[in-house]
């Protein structure tokens, strides 16, 4: 009886406590035809010892591979004192913090989990979590149309917004009957300004802003955004936490900073895991706080003024508004914010200024081997941040095939699919995982597969 | 002893040296007018302060691991160790989520066998593991609905109703997705007003959203009855699975007759609820609504797997993959995708160490004894003087006192006992929800939790009761042995204080 | 600076309150003459990225192996639980409890560990660790010379014990001027009682009994301990402490019990890890407790009358007693103490006696499987624990070789250095954590290397 | 509250069922005589109430993690969690200590590493890791200062010297190893008296055991001389590394003319002390000394590694090995092995990793801010006007205060300030060692401790001299924030109570 600490005295007892015959009385009340049989598909238990080596040879089977893709989820360091601490009981297996007294620990953690990503964005305020980017960025278009009560519900986004957020995006806002336009890419890999002049003022109710853009280059955010206002329309940031080191706060784009900034918080201390749980971040102006999904803390005082912390604002939750809630998320993903406080402390500012610096001058040397070979070329001429597609003088899919398996290379990213218009592109990702020798390893082992 | 924000523990210049890259900060690789100005206002210490501060903070949580927590509608049950370490085993971490089939095929093979078992304990046709909370489930749930509606070419469905003891993501998912939320009462046994909901129903119905056992702690015993008059209209039936831990193999929702439903992994399959999540709400579904399942979803490889593309890559060696992600090449219908990738994948697989450790008969003795607990507890409850909420019920895994006649009598709150249990050791039960039983306390001990434990918090709420009596005062001046006394939520809300700014 | 929190501004002012212009000054009571240059072969820092990457290269390098291993350290399931908590830092990063009052998580431990101890080898009292097995028999061995103070100084011990214990042994008690008398092994692989037998009446001070020996064999404790008794000498048991799940207790052997008790606790959660860190345990008849060495927990109460606990007997130990302390042993091996309680506690008498009955098995089934290969045989007649000897057709060490190298399995410990008398012999384990299909493929590979 | 024991959490028939093999115990494969016939008295209990009880445990102590801890003689500095992570990796958990050379390349790379980064270190001629402790590396050492007079047929030699402030494990070994001992006096300055010393060395004289800087925490400032004395008289010099800390990269025992050290890789190189162990005490020897090491230690494979034999294994692939083990048949003087294996190898790879970590300059910045934070701490004592015991001298990287004027004054002893500060959050200092000193607070802080937590101990310290001053009984009753008050040690001693025994 895995993880079950009756004995058969308490199990007498209990049933003659409560007046039942049986367990199955306990179940009287469940009409006997709905009743079900063994479940057959389920296997039988297997002892954690058993367990253990099954999970052993499964992760065995995951072969590892010297990975260049990026495409919205990035190999970091992260310490080994984030996971230590943060898997620690007291964090891992407690409840969210509704009694407030008993669970000082994580609320304060929030706080300042809180106080450091509206320092990274610029920004006012923040919650606590979201699900993941993706999820943050559909929730930062519907609280931009919650606040912008005027006109017609549109929303426009650039093609050099990572396809899988756009996706999500559609998903999650599909029954809100909010138009979705799409912008284009220039040649040189960023938002076609041009196109969002063309739109009429008044026309949208916001802009998503990708920085850096899906193929790591940096957009100029100070135009998109003053040209955003000059047409009425609000501006929503989508930013990668550690490129904030270096670039500009959303909070100073432009005349006037976004409205709203979110992304995925995954680079701050999450490994790469298959894909989750990693976390989405938003952040906004103060006058959106009431707008805001998700949990908040805040500092307060108690009986005796001494100072605390506690959840706030609940009146825009669903637990209390209900239907008419901000959000309908209630499980977030503390754990995750758990990870990335501790990850951000023990960086700090500047350590994240070293972390990203390293992982753009590994991107571009990496672009320069790579252009190198014969060929291999880049497909847009500027820098940008840890990522950069080149184009190969063949279809992609089988040069990473020879990669992975003869290399041990994964490759990057293929965009043939989701950009047809760049030809046999591929996008790669450099952190400051890499090391010089890693990088030379990947254009002789290109060149190699290329050469044949 | 209070501990000090990380900020203030902060010097100028400081920094935990091994672990930031050992070459400096180079702005000048970004144009001049995209370049960060001033720095973030981000801690500076070393290595042995964030350790040191952020354990000692942990020590001001309660959690499983240290306290009884008996949550109503949370299951807050044994995490078991082995889900954390074997989830975090390094190949685990280290796979990419968009890594070719060729180096994914254990993850896949855990996803794979997990949506097997869920399909199984569900009585589902199909699962999708991909939505990242219970919430989530939800929305992909009443997005199945609608997708299915549509797919007929039938419009006119507008309302999603919802007993009143639902829970808030009900409602809230029902209007994500552009419905309006009708309420049914429920009725003095608990149950759901079946001539209420006769009326309701019509042609406007797009479906149900349904807990069973519901959380006012009792099995709907009209379930078929309910779901006959659902579909009669038209729509269909959506099962939040929130309560599942109390009749996990006893019976399946899809046996009940509902359409759609979500799981939470985080509470029936033992994942940690991490301090607010993260979670994972799996949705399973019946065979006609299929085509719609959100994506990825994991299925065999019985063709070669597509070339690397766009979504979850592709397979990059000669190799034969066994398992390959299914996309909207595969279910052109699909309500979409709900996250970047493919969901909380590490939470999944926690959830899958689990239900192979628990098998095939630890899933039923989950909800014999999760249920045993519960009627235990309630009887003890009960001849102790408390009043329960629905007294002429089976408690299912959870149950409801009502201090409706303490408070009148003595002016004590559902929130005073939940306090002071605090200083007895206790967590505190889910006060004040389900909203329609006054001072309520919805309590569910869950199956890990032994007798004795169960009756120390019984003789705890009979003295807290007792304390009241002789000093209500004193009992609404606690905790007392909390790292804070009671906390002004008030003044948290106007006077906002949701970030650090250093004193000028 | 890693692990310095010192900032420029504090080592200005910190040095000004000093009174020290510089560092440097700060050594200036070190004769100029002896301050060392450079540490030149010390290699430049690495960063824990870089280091975390050069031990996951180092980790992958030690290939795992099958392993039939054990002589002295087995391989066996360790619940998740113990390590998890074991490593929280209020474990891990304390110091030994000599302020009770901020050290009652150790110490009530270490009373429960006492108390598991005494409980497991049928005993009145336990210290809270030695350092490994060989170790702790040594110092019983001291133990035995120092309260058996009449007579020569002279320790019997078998040659069917670990040979890696009686080379501690004989390297501890070296400088003590005892005797030491080896024992050979009978035809049936245990103790030559006879060679005993054989011994003058008070010529020894104590008989070493191995419980189950060293080639997995049951030692007729009862007939060794009334032996003992009857020569005069004391009785030292080194016990497999899973073993005696199944056994009879070291306190009930004979008619009077053994007088003290040892052993390794590696079995009861602790890794393989290449041989250490584990813990030697100890434990006696309670006349002996002032002749333990090592801490020694008690409980006890404080100033309000409360129960609390507390190291005792202290006046035994070298910080006290000095010269003339028990031992000098100092710093032993809590945390792995720690880790046993725990194991112990998950698995309790019954999951001990479980894993000692799958191993009896998985030895059996292996013994049957590999003497039925043309060639092979076994070396004993008789049951035992779970290790047993067989003989090989040809030399040990080529045949384990190939097993490795071909097989990925490591075929056991090549007995032939240590007992030539036994031929082409090998010592090997069988525990929990082999399935049926594990031997099998041991037995497979095992013929098919043999065949050729 | 309280926390009872494990075993009154017990029940009879309970388990945690998913750590035990699914088969039933078999006591009938035992020979009826060898039986067990009563199952030992161990706790029963579920999974979830071991690591409640445990976590739980764990909270009531004091640690690294969680306070300042400044320990004199301990070197109680923070221990990097990488080092825990990375020697846990499932491979090198997985190492059998007698797996063939093939399948240990790994670990012996790492191990010789560190035996070359610690010769460097120590100027010693030849390192062996295998000491488990202190005083083992003490013991060893002594034992090859032994079996180096043996092998030149010197049998006289039957004492060895130690300063009267010499830590008990000194005369505890040369004990374990038949020499007497005789104690050298320190002079008021806290250095050894040299004409006492003079006095002492002759034809009889073994060696002498020094630590230097000494547990006095001051530099022996005649260590050459001291040197000269002892080997002029035909003595060996044995050097106690328990502070190495102070002196890393600074000075090496090797320049000072020691023939044999021992370090304590738990102090100097930060492996944690885990509540009291595990430790290594690695030793280091000089030229002459190098024939007489303890075994095993890593070589390189010039030659093809020895065939699988007794001891460490031996070689099992076909394959070149870089590095293999030397044994007694590569050191045939050896003084043998002192461990089953080869000692706390997993000490010895957290070892490591920190000394990768630190690199060339981080040894000696080691040395430097630990030696700046005792003498900024012993000034701003000094300055509150605390005594210092060797007011003329500078710390090394730890100090002494001596309360012997406020024990006369008000009757404060250095225990009932060592409980107070307990409840000012602080670890109390050492206490009554080195025992020359009366009263005495031996202090050590520790590079890793930042300014303001030793300026909040000042602080604590000045407070607590001020209660005493008001109130000395309410000292005396210290601690009061802990979970017991002040312990009857002298009860715990008469009354032994060290292990449970049910009620009957
Ligand atoms: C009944 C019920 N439904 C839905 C939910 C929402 O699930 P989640 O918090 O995982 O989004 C909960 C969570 O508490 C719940 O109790
Ligand atoms: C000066 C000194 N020498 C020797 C030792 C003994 O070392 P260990 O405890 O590692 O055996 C210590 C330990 O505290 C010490 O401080």
């Amino acid at each position: 009886m895995p993880f079950i600490p009756h004995t058969e005295t308490d199990v007498a007892d209990m049933l003659s406590a409560i007046g039942a015959p049986s367990f199955d009385s306990l179940f009287d009340e469940i009409p006997a035809e709905l009743r079900c049989g063994p479940l057959a598909h389920v296997p039988q238990r297997l002892t954690e010892m058993e367990v253990a080596r099954l999970m052993h040879g499964r992760a065995h089977q995951d072969r590892h591979g010297l990975s260049f893709i990026g495409a919205g989820a990035y190999e970091h360091h992260i310490p080994a004192a984030v996971w230590e601490i943060t898997t620690r009981g007291e964090f891992y297996s407690a409840y969210t913090p509704y009694q407030a007294e008993a669970s000082q620990g994580t609320l304060q953690l929030l706080y300042e989990f809180q106080s450091m990503m509206t320092a990274l964005t610029g920004m006012d305020v923040s919650n606590a979590s979201m699900y993941d980017g993706a999820s943050a960025l559909a929730e930062s278009v519907l609280m931009a149309e919650r606040s912008h009560k005027a006109g017609k519900r549109r929303v426009v986004v650039p093609r050099t917004l990572h396809p899988l957020y756009r996706k999500v995006l559609f998903a999650l806002i599909d029954a809100q009957k909010i138009d979705i336009v799409e912008i284009p890419h220039d040649a040189s890999g960023r938002t076609d300004i041009g196109a969002i002049e063309a739109l009429e003022a008044g026309s949208f109710t916001c802009l998503v802003i990708p920085q850096p853009n899906f193929f790591g280059a940096f957009e100029d955010v100070d135009a998109l955004t003053n040209l955003a206002r000059a047409k009425g329309a609000m501006v929503i940031a989508v930013v990668n936490p550690v490129s904030l080191a270096l670039l500009k706060p959303p909070g100073e784009w432009g005349a006037t900073g976004a409205d709203i900034v979110c992304g995925d918080g995954q680079p701050l201390g999450a490994p790469l895991a298959s894909g989750g749980p990693y976390f989405g971040f938003l952040t906004a102006k103060q006058e959106l706080v009431r707008q805001m999904p998700g949990r908040i803390v805040g500092r307060t005082v108690d009986l005796d003024g001494k100072p605390g912390f506690t959840l706030t604002l609940q009146a825009r939750e669903q637990h209390i508004r209900r239907s008419k809630a901000t959000s309908n998320i209630c499980t977030n993903q503390g754990l995750l914010v758990t990870a990335a406080t501790i990850h951000m402390t023990l960086l700090g500012a500047e350590g994240l200024a070293r972390v990203a610096t390293a992982s753009m001058h590994g991107t571009a040397e990496l672009l320069k081997l790579l252009s190198d070979i014969p060929g291999v070329s880049r497909v847009f001429d500027n820098g940008g941040f840890h990522e950069t597609a080149i184009v190969l003088p063949r279809a992609v899919a089988p040069v990473l095939e020879a990669l992975a398996a003869e290399y041990g290379i994964l490759g990057g990213f293929d965009l043939s699919a989701d950009y047809p218009e760049l030809g046999n592109a591929l996008l790669l990702c450099v952190t400051e995982t890499k090391t010089h020798a890693d990088l030379r390893h990947y254009a002789e082992a290109l060149a190699a597969v290329l050469a044949r | 002893m209070s501990e000090p924000l990380i900020f203030e523990r902060s010097s100028p210049g400081r920094s935990a040296y091994a672990q930031r890259p050992a070459a400096a900060a180079d702005f000048s690789a970004i144009p001049e007018a995209l370049r960060r100005k001033t720095p973030p206002l981000m801690p500076e210490v070393s290595e042995l302060q964030a350790v040191r501060h952020y354990t000692r903070l942990s020590k001001r949580n309660f959690s499983i691991d240290t306290h009884f927590y008996p949550l109503g509608s949370c299951t807050m049950k044994y995490n078991p160790r082995a889900c954390n370490t074997l989830a975090m085993l390094p190949e685990f971490l280290a796979r990419h989520p968009l890594a070719p089939m060729s180096h994914s095929q254990g993850f896949l093979a855990c996803m794979y066998d997990l949506q097997e078992i869920l399909k199984d304990v569900t009585g589902m046709a199909g699962v999708s593991l991909t939505p990242m909370a219970g919430a989530q489930g939800e929305f992909a749930g009443v997005a199945m609905i609608r997708a299915y509606h549509r797919a007929r070419g039938d419009s006119a469905r507008t309302e999603i109703l919802v007993p009143d003891a639902a829970h808030g993501t009900n409602p809230a998912t029902a209007t994500m997705m552009g419905y309006t939320t009708r309420e049914i009462p429920t009725n003095s046994e608990g149950d759901v007003d079946i001539e209420a909901l006769r009326a309701a129903v019509g042609p406007h119905t797009a479906g149900i959203m349904l807990t069973n056992p519901s959380t006012l702690g009792v099995f709907e015993r009209r379930i078929k009855q309910i779901a006959g008059i659902v579909h009669d209209a038209g729509g269909l039936l959506y099962y939040d699975g929130a309560n599942l831990n109390a009749i996990l193999g006893k019976v399946r929702p899809g046996d009940m007759g509902f359409d759609v439903i979500h799981m939470n992994l985080h509470k029936t399959f033992s994942t940690p609820h991490g301090g607010g999540g993260p979670g994972a709400g799996a949705v399973g579904v019946s065979q006609r609504m299929l085509p719609f399942m959100p994506i990825p979803i994991v299925g065999k490889a019985t063709s070669p797997p597509p070339l690397a593309g766009e979504g979850q890559g592709g397979g990059a060696s000669g190799e034969a993959a066994s398992f390959r992600w299914l996309d909207e090449r595969d279910l052109p219908q699909s309500i979409g995708r709900l996250s970047t990738f493919m969901g909380n994948a590490g939470v999944l697989i926690r959830a899958y160490i689990y239900a192979r450790m628990l098998g095939r008969d630890g899933m039923q003795r989950v909800a014999e004894y999760a249920t045993l607990n519960a009627n235990y507890l309630m009887a003890s409850l009960r001849d102790k003087g408390f009043d329960l909420a629905f007294p002429g019920r089976r408690a299912s895994h959870e149950f409801i006192i009502t201090l409706k006649r303490q408070k009148q009598q003595i002016e004590l709150s559902a929130t005073d006992v939940a306090k002071r249990l605090l200083d007895y050791g206790f967590h505190a039960p889910t006060v004040y929800f389900p909203l329609l039983v006054p001072e309520c306390l919805l309590i569910e001990p869950t199956e890990t939790e032994d007798k004795q434990t169960l009756d120390l918090f019984v003789d705890a709420l009979v003295a807290i009761w007792a304390e009241a009596r002789r000093d209500i005062k004193y009992v609404k001046g606690a905790p007392y042995t909390m790292p804070v006394r009671r906390l002004d939520d008030v003044r948290a809300a106007r006077q906002l204080d949701i970030r650090y700014q250093p004193k000028p």
